[in-house]
């Protein structure tokens, strides 16, 4: 099958039909593209032949390969999937600098949201999402280096364990993938983006903001100078270095650009409103 | 049944590509990856008017290659640091050779190792210069080592600890425990050309031995497309110096290595219409046919096809490495080691 | 951060600028590695806390989760941080230096676990990078 | 024999300031230095003509108030070993 989510098409193929089956039904809302050439080609292949059948077990393949990643569960199908595109962009893309990062927009501003996993990035994305900010992006920030500017790349957003609940108090049902059970990061569930990020997905912002938060601390905020927040995004770049020169220069300029804060917080409510109160600082 | 001669098509000939539709442009992009020719692919398609994702695709791969190809230079200017105290010249091999001198070859190429040639009576000096200057073993397993110091043509691969990068510190391009080939390390060392600063590279006639021995006695053929593309380029950039073909036939002879030349250009000449020399290229043999199925097995997803293929290549890499006695008894170290760790 | 030396040093008999060319303890070029680190070298020379250095003294229970110091069938921190190699070769079968069979089930499947951010993770996600 | 230390001629690195820290490219390597002080005035100083170490001593001596000024060697190490600075 192929799929395309703003500037990146891929092709899937998988040994099984229920993976194809799962992520067809995730992808049900985003347009076709045009053309089905793709950026990448992600394979789900049976780690020995006879797996396909017995104690389905799904190696990741494509383009650009994870040779020893552990093996999931055909139950897993659509967590392989999602994996393995995120992979073939991490390894494979120069046309972007890449972050780790969630953003939202509003008024063509770009808000990033960057930090380790565990920081609440996404889930935090997923609120501001629904709560008028336009759904950008969860995995990726896609700089662009001539411009400056930030592509949406609005894929599903994998929500894990507490954030599942969290997220389903606020969501329509009818948004939310199945439930996969016990994989190798916890109970996972995906929220499938509003219908308004998916139709504006090749509509870029501004980066304009940029937070570093950090979720079960204790409130604080505190400025995060641009050296440090070169060094921490050089280090959240999958792509920094490969990107040669082109890197330094997108990634300077996006210091020199973007104020960086970190933002520690005891709780979602309490990070909203920080958001919203740093926000409208900017003016 | 698609194979990778859909690829090979598209290099050799490029305007194939404007026929192709979406699912053609799949298979050639997949393939392209597979065998790391991305780079050299889009060096080959540039300017012509295809498809918008294809010319992503490929651009990525050039600013990949680019990346490479400054790494690679990076690394033998360091090597070249680290030995110019011991006036040891620095040979540079294979693809970091390609770039440095600026052939066909080395465009859009994807460049592993950093390989460097240096004469094997100053082998423990190089050595000696590069731990001091921040290279470090990669492995520190005694087997391995000691397998490397007896039977190889070059040192246990070193790492620089700062720069993450390899380099393969070689005394010969073949093993001396090869079944064929007894390359003259120090013909080559005596033909090098000088590139600029202490860094050489072989003459063209060794630099194609050295890429048809690579071919056939340094692998189970494995990535065997991209070292057949690299001997088309080489050949099509070389094959214009007076003399060529006539240097190329005594270089094969004085390394013992005519029959690989022979089947290197027989491959080329059959992959990519490479212009070569008959009387070298001489008579088909019949298993040819075998390293061509090899060279070009895989599907429209990439992947590899023709498993049992595969495996009698992979046997035949360590075969026509090392006598068959010694073969057992490192099959068999190699073996026990994978049981005691159990 | 390095101080601002601007001002003219009380100390210094001159109004030029003073430029300290001792550091202590510290080098003053630092540079600048790849997250995702795409050579095999890196793969065996880096290394994976377990757990990492946000969890220090918590236990590994038999599933990678980390718990609370000794919770009953946990496991307690490695010692000392394993390599990318160890950790390869122990996706293979063998064990991780000086764990049991179990300790070293329980700390790969603590290593499957990690995720971007954490200390180990990208170490463990270049070991699974295709061959150069 | 004196060794002379000469660093890339000015072109051949991106700069970038922040904070008095010196965020470099540099473009044969490939490679992004962050810099601290003196490391930015040596690579200056040694831009324009190779320099042994009492030379690049004086240089600096000229344009600032120099201290602890045993330390150069190790300085001079550390961009050697970054390959910022290269030996003849």
């Amino acid at each position: 099958m192929t799929l395309a989510c703003g500037p990146v098409t891929f092709r899937i193929g998988s040994d099984w039909a229920a993976p194809i089956k799962a992520l067809d039904a995730l992808y049900s809302d985003y347009p076709k593209p045009q053309s089905t050439i793709p950026h990448f080609t992600v394979r789900l292949e049976a780690t020995r032949w006879w797996r396909r059948w017995i104690a389905p077990s799904i190696a990741i393949s494509g383009d650009f390969r994870l040779p020893e990643v552990a093996p999931l569960a055909l139950g897993m199908g659509l967590l392989a999937a999602e994996m393995a595109m995120n992979l073939q962009v991490a390894l494979g893309d120069r046309r972007f600098l890449l972050i780790h990062a969630a953003s939202v927009e509003k008024d063509g501003k770009a808000l990033i949201l960057t930090g380790e996993s565990g920081s609440g990035k996404s889930t935090l994305a997923a609120m501001l999402a629904l709560k008028g900010w336009r759904f950008i992006g969860d995995e990726f920030a896609l700089i662009e280096p001539a411009t400056g500017l930030i592509y949406p790349f609005p894929r599903p957003t994998s929500l894990k364990n507490d954030a599942i609940a969290a997220i389903l108090a606020l969501a329509p049902a009818d948004r939310f993938g199945p439930l996969l059970r016990d994989t190798p990061k916890g109970d996972l569930r995906h929220l499938v983006p509003p219908s308004d990020a998916i139709a504006r997905m090749h509509e870029p912002a501004r980066p304009t903001l940029l937070l570093y938060p950090r979720f079960g601390a204790k409130a604080a905020v505190r400025d995060v100078g641009k050296a440090e927040n070169f060094v921490r995004l050089t280090q959240a770049s999958t792509n920094y270095v490969a990107l040669g020169e082109t890197g330094f220069q997108a990634l300077t300029r996006f210091v020199s650009d973007v104020p960086a804060i970190a933002v520690d917080y005891p709780d979602s409510a309490t990070a909203i409103r920080t958001v919203n109160r740093l926000w409208k600082a900017l003016g | 049944m698609m194979d990778a001669r859909h690829l090979a098509k598209a290099l050799a000939d490029p305007p194939y590509v404007l026929g192709l539709d979406d699912r053609g442009w799949a298979a050639l992009l997949a393939m392209a990856q597979a065998e790391r020719l991305a780079g050299s692919l889009a060096v080959r398609l540039d300017g012509l008017p295809i498809p918008a994702v294809a010319r992503e695709v490929l651009r990525n791969a050039l600013v990949t290659a680019e990346t490479g190809r400054i790494r690679a230079l990076w690394e033998a200017e360091m090597a070249r640091r680290a030995l110019a105290p011991l006036r040891i010249p620095v040979i540079l091999l294979k693809g970091t050779a390609f770039v440095a001198a600026g052939l066909d070859a080395g465009r859009g190429r994807l460049i592993g190792d950093c390989d460097i040639l240096v004469p094997r009576d100053r082998i423990a000096e190089a050595e000696a210069a590069l731990l001091a200057a921040g290279w470090e073993w990669v492995k520190p397993d005694p087997y391995d080592d000691t397998y490397y110091r007896t039977y190889m043509h070059e040192l246990p691969p070193l790492i620089h600890k700062d720069r993450d990068a390899m380099i393969d510190v070689h005394h010969n391009i073949l093993p001396p425990t090869a079944r064929t080939g007894r390359a003259d390390a120090a013909a080559l060392i005596a033909g090098a050309m000088p590139l600029n600063e202490g860094l050489f590279t072989l003459s063209p006639e060794d630099m194609l031995v050295h890429a048809a021995a690579h071919l056939f006695a340094d692998g189970d053929l494995a990535g065997g497309l991209r070292n057949v593309w690299d001997i088309d380029r080489l050949i099509r950039e070389h094959a214009e110096i007076e003399g060529y073909w006539q240097r190329l036939v005594e270089a094969a002879r004085r390394h013992g290595l005519v029959a690989h030349v022979s089947r290197a250009l027989r491959l080329t000449h059959h992959l990519f219409d490479t212009p070569v020399d008959a009387f070298l290229a001489y008579l088909p043999r019949r298993s040819d046919v075998a390293f061509m199925s090899r060279i070009l097995a895989r599907d429209r997803w990439g992947r590899e096809t023709q498993k049992a293929l595969r495996f009698a290549f992979y046997v035949r890499s360590h075969w026509i490495r090392m006598p068959s006695l010694m073969l057992a008894r490192h099959l068999w170290t190699k073996w026990r080691t994978r049981q005691r760790s159990r | 951060m390095a101080e601002n030396q601007d001002r003219p040093d009380g100390v210094a008999n001159t109004d030029r600028r003073a430029l300290m060319l001792g550091i202590a303890g510290a080098s003053t070029v630092l540079t600048i590695k790849p997250a995702l680190a795409q050579s095999t070298g890196s793969v065996l020379n880096c290394q994976i806390p377990v757990p990492d250095p946000g969890r220090t003294g918590m236990y590994i229970a038999a599933d990678g989760m980390t718990v609370a110091a000794n919770t009953p069938g946990s496991f307690p921190p490695a010692m000392r941080p394993f390599t990318g190699e160890q950790v390869k070769r122990a996706l293979r079968g063998n064990t991780l230096p000086g764990t049991t069979y179990q300790q070293s089930q329980a700390y790969l499947n603590y290593i499957r676990r990690l995720q971007a951010g954490q200390s180990g993770f990208t170490c463990f996600a270049s070991l699974q990078m295709p061959g150069r | 024999m004196m060794l002379r230390y000469a660093a890339p001629p000015p072109g051949a690195c991106l700069r970038d300031e922040a904070e008095g820290l010196t965020l470099l490219y540099h473009r044969a390597s490939g490679q992004t230095h962050i810099l601290i002080e003196p490391a930015p005035h040596i690579l200056d100083a040694l831009a324009d003509a190779p320099m042994t170490e009492g030379e690049l001593l004086a240089t600096l001596a000229a344009a600032f108030e120099v201290n602890q000024a045993e330390a150069v060697g190790e300085r001079l190490a550390e961009l050697v070993a970054a390959g910022l600075v290269s030996t003849s």
